[in-house]
C-alpha cells in the first residue's frame, strides 16, 4: 500500500547559524509553507536531507534533526567535515534552502527510560539528545547519557546537554579536557552498575565507536536490547538508490539505511568491515556497471 | 496557446500517458509517492532490475558523488528476487495505474528465458506491461563478461524474451562498447520493440586522502550530467542508422531542457535516473516544463519532436 | 617541511623535469608563453598531432561548451603538416628547453612508419625527444575505422613507429573501445614505452532552439571534468594489468588534487588538456599546489604515489 | 620565437556596471595590478577573454574593448544573449573577476581617415567606437560611422557614439524608431558618393550583415580595402584549441580568429556557410573524435 504520510521537500530560512565549537555549527530552520503543507514534524532519530545551495551537481546531506519548536522551527547540530558541510557553514540568517524530510525510522522509547543509556560520540549526540529531550518534556525521567568526544571543543552542546541530562550527563574526552580522560568505552566502565542495570541502549557516533560500545554493553549485560543509529553514504535518502545499505545477521538482502534505518537493533546488523582491500580478489574483480 | 497538449507515446501497442519515465534502479515508487502523486508526473514505472534469484549486491562503498558532473554506483543489483517481485511488489505498484516495465536480469540466455516464462505463467503476471532487458551484466558462461558487450549475446538474450513474452521487449543498452550500432542492430533484430539508450558508463574515481579507490569494487557504473552527451550520441547513431525503432533515452536528464534534447536526437521516451536523488520532485518539474514548452511553442504532441533534430524530417506539430 | 621535492620522472631514458605535460591540441606554446614562462610549468611540451600533409580540419561550428561537465570538439585534425612542423615549428619549440613530444597522425600504417622516418631523417628531427601516436583516426584502408578501435591496428601502427624511431614512442589510447586492455596490450607489443590514456570520448549535443546538433559533424570528442572518471577508471585498469608500462594519464584534469587522483591510479606523468582554456596558468598553479602537497607529506618525489591507490605497493617517499 | 609581450589575467574590481539599453549593459573594470605587472593597454579592435563568476565549467567570453581610460580602466558593452552574459549581467560594483588580454589582433589604421567608413550592426559597434575616439584623440579626422540596429532601445551609446562621431553617426534602425529606417544597407545605399569617395572600410556586427555590407561596398567601390571583425565561438582565445577558425581564400588551412584576427581583410575570408547540413553528406560522416 502507498504509504500517504505527506512528505515534502519543504522550503526554509535560515533563522540562526552559530558556531558552538572546533568546526562545529549550530543551524536553525525555519519551513516557509505554502497553503496546504503539513507542518514539518519529526521523531527522535529521524533525519532530513539538505540541498546544498550550489549549481553544481551533488547530493543532498543526511542531518539528523537535533530538535524542534513550534511552527515545525528545527535545528540541525553539524560538524564542517567535507565540501558539502564546508558549503553550508556559509549560510547566512534569511538565506534560504531546501530540506526533504521527515526521513528514516525512529528510535524505539525506552520502556524503562531511567535505566536507558544513550551513548553518543561526537556529533552522533544529536538523535539522542532530541530522545532525552522529547521524554522528558513528555513528564518521563531522563536516561543517562554518556558522551565521548576529543575534547572540550568539540562538546558544542554543552549547555543543552546539560539541561535536559543534568547529572545524568556524562562526558569523556580523549585529550581530558573535560568529564572523564579517555574514550566512551573508559567511561562506560566507570559506570558498570548503570549498564548492568540496564534494559535499553541507544548509542549513535563514529562506526568503530559504536561497535566497541555495543559490544563492550552486551559483554556487561548480555540482556540490555541495543540500538544503533548508522551513518552511511546517502545518496538519495528516500530509498531510491540502494547505496546506503548495510547487511544484516537475519537476512540475505541487506537494508536501505535511509528507509529502514537508520535506527536498528544492533544484534540485526553486521558491521561494514575497515579493509578496503578484502582477501579474496574483490577488489579487482571485473565491476559490474549497473548495479 | 493550446491545453490540450499530448505528452504521450505508445510503443510496441503499449500507451505511456506520458514520454517521461523514471529509469531502472534510480526510484522509490512509495516514497516519491508522498512527494508526488505518481500519477501526476510519470508516464510509467521501471522497476528496478529483478534477477531470478534475491541478491544481495556489493559491499560498501556502493557510490561516490562526483561533484559537477555525477556519480558512480556499484550496487551489485540487489534486489529480492522475481518470486517476491510477482508476489508481493507487483500489487503495491498496481495502486498507481501507470504502466509497470519490469527490468530484468539474469545469468545466462536460458535464466533470461525462464523469468520470461515465469512472468508469462505467474497469476500476476499480467501487472508486467513490458520488459526491459537489463544486458549489462556478466554472462557467466563467458567468464563474467557482459551480455551487452557483444551483438551475439544481446541477440540471443533479447530474442529469448521476445519470443516468450507476449508484450513490448526492450533491450537496454550498454554504452561501454566500441560502437553502439551492433549491439543496436542485434536487439532490433533479436525482436526489442525499443532501445534503451544508455545504461551506466564505466568509471572509478580515488579517494586521495585515502590512498584507494572510492568505490570498494573500484569501478562502477557512471550517471548524471556528465554522460548526457554520450547517451546523445549513442541516441543519433541509432536514430540515424534505425529511423523505425523507437529509443527510451536515458542519461543525465535533469529538466525538460535536457528531454527536448533527447527528443530531437532521437528518443520517443526518456527516463530521469541520478536527478531525481537529489531532487524527488524532478519528474514533476520536468512535465510541467514540457507542457509549457508545447503549449508555447503550439505543439499538440509532444512526441512530434523525435528525431527533428536530423534534419530530414517535417517537424509535425 | 622539505624543498628539495622531485616532481620529474622518466620514461625510456628520457627525463622530464616535472610530470605535468599539456594534452596535444588544447595548447599554444608561445601565446601561454607569455603568461607564464613554459620552463617554471612544465615538465615537457607535447604538440597538437601533426599529419603527414597539411590538413585544413572541420567546418564550422567545431566546439560545443557544455556546462559543468565539459566541451565536444571536432576540430578534424587541422595542422600545417609535418613538413611545415620540422622546418619551422621544432625550432620554435627548442627556445623553452623542454623536451618536444610529436604527436602524429596517419592514414594508413605504412604513413605512420613513413612519419616516423622523415622526423629520423630531417635535420630538425632530433628535436623530437618522443612520439606520440594519436590513435583516433580513421584507417583509410579499413573504411574509416579508428586504428584505436582494434588491437591488431594499434599494435601495427606502434610497431612500425617504434621500429623506426630510435626515441620513446606513446601509444595514445581511445576510450571509445569495449574494454581497453586489448588495446593497451597491443600497444605495449607493438613497442610503445609509454601508454598515454585517455583521448576524447565521443560526444554529442543537440541545439535545441535551433534544433539541430551544436557540431558541423553531429558527434565529436568530449574532454573536461566530466571524463574523468572515465580515464581513472581506463589507467586504474591499465596499470593493474600492466604495472610496469608507464601510464601518462590524461582527461578532466583541472587541479592538483585530479592529478594526485591519476598519480595514485597509476600515471607516471600527466597532460592537461580543456581546463587550461579557462585558465592558461592552470599548469603553474597545479605545480605549486603539488610541490606543496610534497612537503606537506614529506615526499621527496612525486613519482613515488604512481598507482599507490592499489594497495599491493608500498609507498616509498 | 617566444614573444615575450607581456600578456595578463588581470584580476580585476568592477567599478561601474549599468543597463544602456534592451538587455544591453556597459561595464567598466578596474585592473588591480600585483607590483610588477604591467598596465592593461589594448588597441581597437582587441578583445578580452571574461572569465564568469561560477563554480560550473564554462568558457570565458570573448568581449571587444569598447575603451580605455586611466590605469588601465576600460569598458566592455555587451548583450545579454545567453547563460555567460546573463551571469555577467548580475555584477555589481566591487565584485571580482579575471579578465585575460588583450587578445587578437587590432584593426590597421586608416591612410585616409576623413574618407573611411566604420559599418557596425548591433553590439558590433564596440570595436568601431574604440578606433574612431582614438583617431580623434590623436587628433586625426573621424571617420563617418554607419550604424544599423533592430530599434531605438538597441542603441545604448548613442551619447557617446554622437560625441565621438559627431554629424559623422548614421543610424538606421529595422523599425524606424531612429534615424534611417531600414537595415545598415539601406543606410549605406543613401551615402553611395562618401562610399564611393572612401579608401577603407571596418565592419562589425553579425556575420549575415556583414557579408552583405561588404558586399554593397564592394559593388559601389571595387577598389575599397574592407576589413572585418568576426565573431567565432571562443572556447579558449589564446590560439589553444584551434574551435574559433575561419577558412581563408588565399591559403590552405583557416586561421584561428582569436589569434590571427579577429580583424580581418573581407577578401581573404571565406564567409561561414548557414547550412548545417550542407550536401554531400557531411553531416552524418562519422565523426572523428580527436579531432
Ligand atoms: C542519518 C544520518 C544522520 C546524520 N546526522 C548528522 C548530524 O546530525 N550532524 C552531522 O554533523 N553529521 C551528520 N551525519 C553525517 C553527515 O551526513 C556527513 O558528515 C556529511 O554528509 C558530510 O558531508 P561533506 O560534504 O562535508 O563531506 P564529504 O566527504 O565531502 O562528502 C562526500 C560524500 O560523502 C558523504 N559522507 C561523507 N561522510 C559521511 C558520513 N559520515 N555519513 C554519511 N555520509 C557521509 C556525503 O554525504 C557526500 O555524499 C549524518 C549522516 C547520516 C547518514
Ligand atoms: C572577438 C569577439 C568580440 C566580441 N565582442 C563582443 C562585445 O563587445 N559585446 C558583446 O555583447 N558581444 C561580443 N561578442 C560576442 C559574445 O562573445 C557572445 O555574445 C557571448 O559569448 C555569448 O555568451 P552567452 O553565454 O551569453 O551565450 P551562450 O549562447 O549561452 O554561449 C554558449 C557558447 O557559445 C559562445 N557564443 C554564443 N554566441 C556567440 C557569439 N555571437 N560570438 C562568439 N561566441 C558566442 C559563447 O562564448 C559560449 O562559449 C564578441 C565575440 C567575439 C568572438
Ligand atoms: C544507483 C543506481 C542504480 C542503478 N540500477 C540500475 C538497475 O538496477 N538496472 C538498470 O538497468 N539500470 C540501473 N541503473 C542505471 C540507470 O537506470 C540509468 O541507465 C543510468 O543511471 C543513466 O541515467 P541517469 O544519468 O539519469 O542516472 C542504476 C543507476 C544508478 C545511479
Ligand atoms: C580542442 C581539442 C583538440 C584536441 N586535439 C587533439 C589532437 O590533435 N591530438 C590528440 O591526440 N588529442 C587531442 N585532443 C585530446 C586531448 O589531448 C585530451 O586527450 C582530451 O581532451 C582529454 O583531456 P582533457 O579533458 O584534459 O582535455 C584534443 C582535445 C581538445 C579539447
Ligand atoms: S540513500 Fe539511496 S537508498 Fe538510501
Ligand atoms: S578560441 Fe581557441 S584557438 Fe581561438
Amino acid at each position: 500500500m502507498p504509504c500517504d504520510t505527506p512528505l515534502l521537500d519543504y522550503h526554509c530560512h535560515v533563522l540562526d547559524h552559530r558556531t558552538v565549537g572546533n568546526r562545529l555549527k549550530l543551524l536553525t530552520l525555519r519551513p516557509v509553507y505554502a497553503p496546504g503543507d503539513p507542518e514539518f514534524h519529526c521523531e527522535a532519530g529521524q533525519f532530513v536531507m539538505i540541498d546544498l545551495p550550489t549549481p553544481v551537481f551533488h547530493f543532498r546531506r543526511p542531518m539528523s534533526v537535533l530538535t524542534t519548536y513550534e511552527s515545525g522551527v528545527f535545528e540541525i547540530f553539524y560538524k564542517i567535515h567535507g565540501r558539502g558541510t564546508a558549503m553550508m557553514a556559509e549560510l547566512q540568517p534569511g538565506d534560504e534552502l531546501n530540506v526533504l524530510g521527515p526521513l528514516g525510522n525512529t528510535f524505539s522509547l525506552p520502556a524503562d527510560p531511567d535505566s536507558a543509556l544513550l551513548v553518543g560520540g561526537g556529533i552522533g549526540i544529536a538523535p539522542l539528545y532530541f530522545l532525552g529531550k522529547a521524554l522528558k518534556e513528555s513528564g518521563q525521567p531522563v536516561p543517562s547519557c554518556y558522551y565521548g568526544v576529543r575534547s572540550q571543543r568539540e562538546i558544542g552542546l554543552l549547555e543543552p546537554l546539560t539541561q535536559v541530562f543534568g547529572d545524568c550527563l556524562h562526558i569523556a574526552t580523549d585529550d581530558g579536557s573535560c568529564g572523564t580522560p579517555g574514550n566512551v568505552c573508559h567511561l562506560l566502565n566507570l559506570h558498570e552498575s548503570a549498564i548492568r542495570q540496564a534494559k535499553e541502549a541507544y548509542i549513535c557516533g563514529p562506526t568503530v565507536m559504536m561497535k566497541a560500545a555495543s559490544t563492550l554493553l552486551k559483554t556487561l549485560n548480555p540482556a540490555i536490547r541495543t540500538e544503533v543509529s548508522l551513518e552511511e553514504h546517502m545518496p538519495c535518502g528516500t530509498g531510491a538508490c540502494t547505496g546506503c545499505v548495510v547487511f544484516r545477521t537475519d537476512r540475505l538482502l541487506p537494508s536501505k539505511t535511509c528507509v529502514e534505518g537508520p535506527v536498528f537493533p544492533v544484534e540485526s546488523i553486521v558491521w561494514p568491515t575497515d579493509d578496503p582491500f578484502p582477501r579474496g580478489g574483490n577488489a579487482e574483480a571485473a565491476a559490474c556497471a549497473t548495479t | 496557446m493550446r491545453d490540450d497538449v499530448d505528452l504521450g507515446v505508445e510503443i510496441g501497442g503499449l500507451r505511456f500517458p506520458s514520454l517521461i519515465l523514471n529509469a531502472s534502479g534510480c526510484f522509490n515508487p512509495s516514497l516519491f509517492h508522498r512527494v508526488t502523486p505518481l500519477e501526476t508526473c510519470l508516464g510509467g514505472i521501471v522497476t528496478k532490475t529483478v534477477t531470478r534469484q534475491p541478491t544481495p549486491g556489493n559491499p560498501q562503498q556502493r557510490t561516490v558523488e562526483l561533484p559537477g558532473v555525477g556519480m558512480l554506483n556499484s550496487i551489485g543489483l540487489q534486489n529480492p528476487g522475481l518470486d517476491d517481485f510477482l508476489d508481493r511488489e507487483i500489487l503495491e505498484l498496481a495502486q498507481y495505474h501507470l504502466p509497470v516495465v519490469l527490468s530484468i536480469s539474469a545469468r545466462s540466455v536460458d535464466e533470461f528465458g525462464e523469468m520470461a516464462r515465469f512472468v508469462m505463467e505467474h497469476p500476476h503476471g499480467d501487472g508486467v506491461k513490458a520488459i526491459e532487458v537489463n544486458l549489462s551484466c556478466p554472462n557467466i558462461a563467458k567468464g563474467g563478461v557482459d551480455f551487452g558487450n557483444a551483438p551475439q549475446t544481446v541477440r540471443d538474450c533479447t530474442r529469448i524474451v521476445a519470443q516468450t513474452f507476449d508484450r513490448p521487449v526492450f533491450a537496454k543498452l550498454t554504452p561501454n562498447v566500441t560502437s553502439i550500432l551492433p549491439v543496436a542492430e542485434a536487439a532490433i533484430e533479436g525482436g526489442a520493440h525499443a532501445l534503451t539508450a544508455i545504461n551506466t558508463v564505466l568509471g572509478s574515481a580515488i579517494d586521495i586522502r585515502a590512498k584507494r579507490p572510492h568505490l570498494r569494487r573500484v569501478s562502477g557504473g557512471y550517471s548524471g550530467p556528465g554522460i548526457k552527451p554520450i547517451a546523445i550520441h549513442a541516441i543519433w547513431q541509432i536514430h540515424r542508422h534505425f529511423p523505425d525503432t523507437p529509443i527510451i533515452g536515458v542519461g543525465g536528464i535533469a529538466d525538460a531542457a535536457d528531454v527536448l534534447e533527447f527528443l530531437m536526437a532521437g528518443a520517443s521516451l526518456v527516463q530521469v535516473g541520478t536527478s531525481c536523488f537529489r531532487d524527488p520532485a524532478v519528474f514533476r518539474k520536468i512535465r510541467e516544463d514540457l507542457r509549457q514548452y508545447c503549449q508555447t511553442e503550439e505543439l499538440a504532441r509532444l512526441g512530434a519532436l523525435t528525431g527533428c533534430a536530423h534534419g530530414e524530417k517535417m517537424l509535425t506539430s
